[in-house]
């Protein structure tokens, strides 16, 4: 290993920029004669619009131009897509309601666009959205999740009768049915995995020029997946040709899955450019991306696991609601579907496992992925069943996690939920994470908080993940609408230094550093000579973007595979040098050789012999140095791993303080750590919050959004975590060329469940049954009232 | 943001000037809650007169065995005062746990005051301590100031200058956070005068309340335990997403026992 | 929410359940009113400019009269559109019982709001709505239970 | 209601015609180009708009740039030191990987340095975690941020700033 190699700790390239102020976010981009667009949004959760009025507000002082729905719907704009098919049980595809860009005759959240006003300034575009009259039949609205498929709650859209977008299953119900008839014990658990806003710091912006000239149109925009951006745009939305189209996701502070979408602003911002003849700039306020953004998560879920005498899982049963919100986002459907029940089987041996699931519309935000997207929700699922089972078994709850644990020699190992895992070792990682976290030392803990007045508990997750989506065939025959490869391409400079080109993107992983390492130690560059290019669709090749921890896998591995092509052309160009045999040319650490001589000649001389070929193979190589590769993978990796959770809880107050937050993971072999830590630190946290402190929260009746700015939805802050313990164990991924899993969604996926179990068994000697996430401290002072009230009857 | 006349007087006469007969002009002393108000456009003033320059209503002096506190002073330099931690440690503990650094360097007392935000923390501190309001027409006991959700007895155009503190014999402040924006969910303030008990809870009602019964019972005798039995009524108590109005009457008893042990700390 | 309330009033019911049906008186007591103009005998478009603390938002809309019981009560009803701030609406349910010569008013509010004043000020919904139901009918029980009614209105 | 202003921006005089309405970060991202200052939020509560004035931390977005009138502002651009040194925070902050998307980076290191000077060189983690109350960050858990502030305290006393 070399110092910025593969395995090592160099620190990040990117952030001479972010800690000097000059990194450039959508916003910082400076535009000549740049308008700004203020979207008016319906303030009802379910309205008929009967009239729009624009003409005094189009009468304002600095307006430019005002759109509606009805202007989009006269220039026969597509609608935004969703874009993954999922078939329902009786293999009829999912109900597709319109998506229109802006609303035409009815907005259907508290959010929903209505007008788009261009103006010379924000302040006037917003002057202007004031004197625009709407007016509104406000109707009754559909927001409340349990009862969206109820009959004569209120309909969402006509083309999903009774709210039902699809009614979808995986497993035989059967043969569940009968392993639950011959079981010793059933465990039964009722669940809502609470929504969450995702709140990437930088809110979603988006700008646009287009240049009359060449009829070329330049969006910027926060986005995590610039060509898929702009292939929705140009196929279904706006039918700009794809080459006249170039999006550019410069620097992009966060996106936790909630910048995958394509948005109806940046839509909006881009069509509109070219109508009013200047560039135009949005950029969300903190109040809009609450309303707007994606959300994620938000279950409700009725499971049972069955299990024989000695606590050996016999069946999964789960029944689950999924939030759609009003309109089907971009990749909405495979969320509760192919990213959740492919997961069910966790780490276990499960042997059959039934999973019902109907996705629902509301009067509420659209809902999509979100870091993990599917696969947090199935382990809270999973590793709460466990932990309740353990606690009714009165069986230690890591133990009864080993008896069933999938064994090393089991790998491939195929689910009964299609997934097959490729590798894995499972008991060793939670026998670490037992040792770090001190499990033998935790009654004594428990004791000591005790004579605090504090109520201390314990809880593990031990989650898998399937990230890195592929392979694309599989993902074509799932109904995913996109391919799931990933491209690269390493362009040498006749000096030697190297760009290298991948069609993922980063906003905060740190692609430039983790990607430059890995072309740093095969090619033997240093890695202060690498740039690594992102972001832009006219500078990268096609590529699909950065979600569901795929970068590294997927991303990484073409880069692989287009420095292996360089190394090929190279050891041509060298065999031509030096005068040997290209078989006999080997490649290490910058050098071509010739084996067993002690001839050699550096890369970079290849590199400079190739574009200046006046001594090059030319009748058999061409010159250059620059080199193309797709990768497409053989399948998901399966990153697993087990967090223990420690909380005190003051009984007096509700308060849950996490203590103690152990996390061991197997991610296969690791670029750099320093990034894969910060990566389950932030994961881990937004997995606490979702536990202890987030929730989107709708007024059940009237679709109102009372958590809508940072006075109600609770962050979580520093302040509410502790450092954080972690460990690794690895099993390499069998079928990439770098041996890696993902590591980004982990934290996240993990720690739910984690800290819900470790809640629950502090509270288990008050006779708490369950606290619903998150437990706040209203909830869980609630549930302690509830449980002694229930003790006093 | 609507835009406004901006004036940023140089004394108290020119303040009360600028305001005066402008039905829609507004005083500015931090801005910590008046200008994220502009900036949602939920307010449209005509004129936002910056008390920022008025030189006379900023400082801390130890005044008899209390201090006065004048209205433009910084909570951050409340809670670092010499002065406030050696008359009433308290206070300069209070002044501590408003907002955060930042809106601590901006946020006044003055403003605090005068808004009377159900869920301020400097309200309860003035009541429980029985503390004197001083404007430019006169003053107010703390008593009877505060009078509802953001109402108190200020007049039309009447600025506070400073805010007057008695040493209490003990005091404490003991604040349940709302968990997302930090303002006091529940803040009961508890002091022990020559005079009496005083306890006063923020965050819990319209506005700052005392509570007699605990009062009563903690002059009589001033430990936890006097109280721990005294529950508030849930009734007129705030509720939200983030606590019950039963929670909050919950929360006044815990809150207003801790204040008490530390208070006797 | 919710919100109950009560107030003994000195006055027979009679003449408590015409003011509630003066527009004067109900101008007078809607909190903050500017301007209160009739429609018909049971509707009315209101502008009404309130200040809570920081916010201040005008809003106008209507206020309609219904399930008219004379003289055992009505609903009141409001609702009305300020704006950026967002919209408010709501009624209460009006009872009057006869207590000896006096009249013993019950009210029962259901209030809604909406747009950016719920999204920001969820905190302070519950406690506005109640100051304003309360200074409606303490002002209307105080200016129809004021012994010399020279200026009732 | 148009004003003049004028201040000193990381060492520099600076003036321009600004509205009263006009926030301190307008004025300093749309007036000076200087946006390096981010705004994460509305409400006055995530500090990626934290700046330096006359020496006390404050939220940007939260005060009007006429307020800033004869004061001097040090924002996230004027703390290196020269091009290729960079003040101990932020030097720290890179060492321990205290950032990753970088968007309330800037709010961060300009709290940090506020909060060291506060505590006179000398912090724990708790104290850290604590003052840390008025900055939102989404990526890092806040375990490497912390462990940059208690890495650049000493820092900051050894380089004398």
């Amino acid at each position: 290993m070399t110092e910025t190699g593969i395995g090592a700790r160099v620190h990040r390239k990117e952030d001479k920029r972010f800690l000097t102020g000059t990194g450039r976010y959508v916003d910082d981009l400076p535009l000549a004669r740049a308008t700004y667009a203020y979207f008016l949004r319906s303030p009802h959760a379910h309205a008929k619009i009967k009239k729009i009025d624009t003409t005094a507000a189009k009468a304002m002082p600095g307006v430019v131009e005002i759109f509606t729905g009805k202007d989009t719907a006269d220039a026969k704009m597509g609608g935004l897509i969703c874009g993954w098919v999922v078939k329902d049980k009786n293999g009829e595809p999912h109900k597709a309601p319109a998506h229109p860009v802006m609303a035409l005759d009815t907005v259907r959240y508290v959010g929903d666009t209505v007008a788009m006003v261009v103006a010379n300034s924000v302040d006037e575009a917003k002057d202007a959205a004031e004197a625009i009259k709407v007016d509104y039949e406000v109707k009754p609205a559909n927001v409340d999740l349990a009862r969206a498929l109820d009959k004569g709650t209120p309909e969402v859209h006509p083309e999903a009768p009774g709210n039902l977008i699809y009614d979808w299953e995986i497993g035989v119900k059967a043969d569940v049915d009968a392993a639950f008839a011959k079981a010793a014990h059933v465990t039964k658990l009722d669940l809502v995995n609470n929504r969450l806003i995702p709140n990437a710091m930088e809110p979603r912006a988006a700008a646009a020029e287009y240049d009359k000239g060449t009829g070329n149109y330049t969006l910027w925009s926060t986005s995590q997946n610039p060509h898929v951006l702009r292939l929705i745009l140009s196929a279904f939305v706006l039918g700009i040709p794809e080459h006249k189209l170039r999006v550019v996701a410069p620097d992009v502070g966060g996106g936790f899955g909630s910048k995958i979408f394509c948005y109806n602003e940046e839509t909006m911002v881009c069509w509109a450019a070219s109508r009013v003849g200047r560039p135009i700039k949005w950029t969300a306020e903190r109040a809009e991306s609450f309303m707007t953004d994606a959300h994620g998560r938000d279950h409700v879920t009725h499971a049972e696991l069955a299990m024989d005498k000695d606590g050996k899982f016999l069946a999964l049963k789960v029944e689950t609601i999924a939030n759609m919100g009003a309109y089907l986002s971009t990749f909405s459907t495979a969320v509760p579907t192919y990213l959740y029940a492919t997961l069910l089987a966790g780490q276990y041996t499960t042997p059959l496992i039934y999973a019902n699931v109907k996705a629902a519309v509301t009067h509420t935000a659209p809902v999509d992925a979100y870091r993990g997207a599917g696969r947090p929700e199935a382990t809270f699922v999973i590793e709460t069943i466990v932990s309740k089972a353990a606690a009714e078994l009165k069986m230690d709850t890591a133990e009864l996690r080993r008896k069933n644990f999938i064994p090393k020699e089991a790998f491939p190992y195929q689910t009964p939920v299609a997934l097959q895992y490729d590798s894995g070792n499972y008991p060793p990682i939670i026998d670490e994470a037992m040792k770090i976290a001190d499990y033998k030392g935790f009654e004594a803990r428990r004791a000591e908080a005790k004579k605090r007045g504090k109520l201390r508990g314990i809880g593990f997750s031990s989650y898998i993940e399937a990230c890195g989506l592929a392979p694309s065939q599989v993902i074509g025959q799932l109904g995913g609408g996109v391919g799931q490869w990933e491209s690269a391409q390493i362009k040498f400079n006749p000096t030697g230094n190297v760009q290298v080109i991948t069609g993922s993107h980063s906003h905060g992983q740190g692609h430039e550093t983790t990607f430059a390492q890995l072309v740093s130690d095969k090619l033997g560059v240093p890695i202060e000579n690498i740039e690594v290019v992102h972001g832009d669709t006219s500078t990268t090749t096609f590529g699909m973007g950065t979600y569901g921890s795929r970068s590294l896998a997927v991303g990484g591995s073409a880069i692989m595979k287009a420095t292996d092509k360089i190394i090929a052309k190279g050891k041509k160009v060298a065999a031509h040098l030096m005068e040997a045999d290209v078989a006999d040319v080997e490649f290490d650490n910058g050098t071509f050789k010739v084996a067993g001589t002690d001839k050699n000649v550096p890369l970079a001389q290849v590199v400079f012999a190739a574009y200046v070929p006046h001594n090059y193979p030319l009748a058999e190589v061409e010159p250059g140095m620059d080199e193309n590769a797709f990768y497409d993978p053989a399948n998901f990796v399966y990153p697993a791993g087990t967090q223990i959770c420690e909380v005190e809880i003051d009984p007096d107050t509700g308060v849950v303080e996490v203590v103690a937050h152990t996390a061991v993971d197997d991610f296969g072999n690791i670029i750099n750590p320093m990034i894969v830590e910060g990566q389950v630190h932030g994961g881990i946290v937004q997995g606490v919050g979702q536990a202890l402190h987030e929730a989107a929260v709708y007024d059940k009746d009237t679709g109102q959004l009372l958590s809508g700015s940072y006075m109600d939805y609770r962050m979580p802050r520093a302040e509410d975590v502790p450092s954080f313990k972690l460990g690794y164990k690895v099993t390499p991924c069998p079928h990439n060329p770098l041996g890696v899993k993902g590591c980004g969604e982990a934290g996240a996926i993990a720690a739910p469940a984690a800290v819900m179990n470790a809640v629950h068994d502090a509270l288990a000697p008050l006779g708490v049954k369950h606290v619903e996430m998150p437990a706040t401290p209203l909830n869980v002072w609630q549930s302690i009232q509830g449980a002694q009230r229930a003790a006093a009857e | 943001m609507y835009d406004f006349a901006y004036h940023r007087p140089k004394t108290l006469a020119d303040a009360a000037a600028a305001l005066k007969g402008k039905d829609e002009a507004r005083a500015m002393s931090g801005g910590m809650t008046l200008i994220p108000t502009l900036k949602q456009r939920l307010a449209k003033p005509s004129d936002v007169v910056d008390l920022g320059g008025i030189k006379e209503l900023a400082g801390i002096k130890v005044e008899g065995s209390g201090v006065t506190i004048g209205a433009m002073t910084k909570h951050y330099d409340v809670s670092v005062s010499p002065d406030v931690k050696k008359t009433i440690p308290a206070l300069a503990e209070l002044a501590a746990m408003i907002g955060d650094p930042a809106v601590r360097n901006r946020g006044t007392i003055g403003g605090s005051v005068a808004n009377s935000d159900p869920a301020a923390d400097y309200p309860a501190a003035v009541v429980a301590l029985n503390a004197t309001i001083n404007t430019n027409a006169g003053k107010h006991a703390a008593d009877g100031f505060f009078k509802g959700l953001f109402e108190t007895a200020l007049k039309d155009g009447e600025l506070i200058t400073s805010v007057s503190f008695p040493k209490p014999e003990k005091a404490a402040y003991m604040k349940f956070r709302n968990p997302a924006s930090r303002y006091a969910m529940v803040g009961v303030f508890v002091a022990k005068t020559k005079d009496g008990v005083r306890v006063a809870v923020t965050g819990a009602g319209p506005c700052v309340f005392r509570v007699k019964a605990m009062e009563d019972a903690l002059s009589k005798n001033f430990s936890s335990a006097a109280i721990k039995d005294i529950k508030v009524p849930s009734k007129d108590l705030n509720s939200d997403i983030h606590g019950s109005a039963e929670y909050r009457a919950h929360l006044v008893g815990v809150m207003a026992r801790r204040a008490v042990d530390a208070a006797n700390k | 929410m919710e919100i109950k309330g009560e107030y003994k009033i000195a006055a027979p019911r009679d003449k408590v359940f015409a003011a509630l049906n003066d527009q004067a008186v109900l101008q007078a007591c809607i909190p903050g009113c500017e301007t209160l103009e009739k429609l018909s005998d049971t509707e009315m478009t209101a502008k009404v400019r309130l200040r809570i603390g920081p916010v201040s938002a005008a809003f106008s809309g209507k206020v309609t009269l219904s399930d008219i019981d004379p003289p055992n009560g009505y609903k009141i009803s409001g609702e009305g559109q300020g704006g950026v701030a967002g919209f408010a609406k709501g009624g209460a349910v009006v009872k009057l019982t006869e207590d000896g010569g006096d009249t013993v008013l019950t009210y029962d509010v259901d209030a809604q709001v909406g747009g950016k004043i719920a999204q920001v000020g969820a905190r302070l919904i519950a406690g506005t709505a109640k100051k304003l139901a309360d200074q409606f009918f303490g002002k209307f029980a105080e200016s129809v239970g004021a012994p010399p009614p020279t200026s009732a209105a | 209601m148009t004003l003049s202003v004028a201040m000193t921006v990381n060492g520099k005089a600076v003036s321009g015609k600004v509205e009263a309405r006009t926030l301190l970060v307008q004025f300093l991202r749309e007036n000076l180009g200087m946006t390096g200052t981010h705004v994460g939020c509305d409400t006055s509560q995530c500090g990626a708009c934290v700046v330096d004035v006359d020496g006390k931390s404050i939220k940007s977005c939260t005060m009007l740039a006429v307020q800033a009138e004869g004061t001097k502002v040090t924002t996230i651009e004027g703390l290196a030191p020269s091009a290729d040194k960079l003040h101990p925070m932020q030097e720290a902050f890179r060492e321990n990987h205290a950032l990753q998307c970088g968007f309330c980076t800037p709010g961060m290191v300009m709290s940090a340095i506020d909060m060291v000077k506060r505590h006179n060189y000398k912090l724990d983690e708790a104290t850290v975690r604590h003052e840390l109350e008025g900055n939102l960050c989404r990526c890092t858990g806040y375990h490497n941020i912390v462990k940059a502030i208690l890495a650049a305290a000493p820092a900051m006393k050894a380089a004398g700033v």
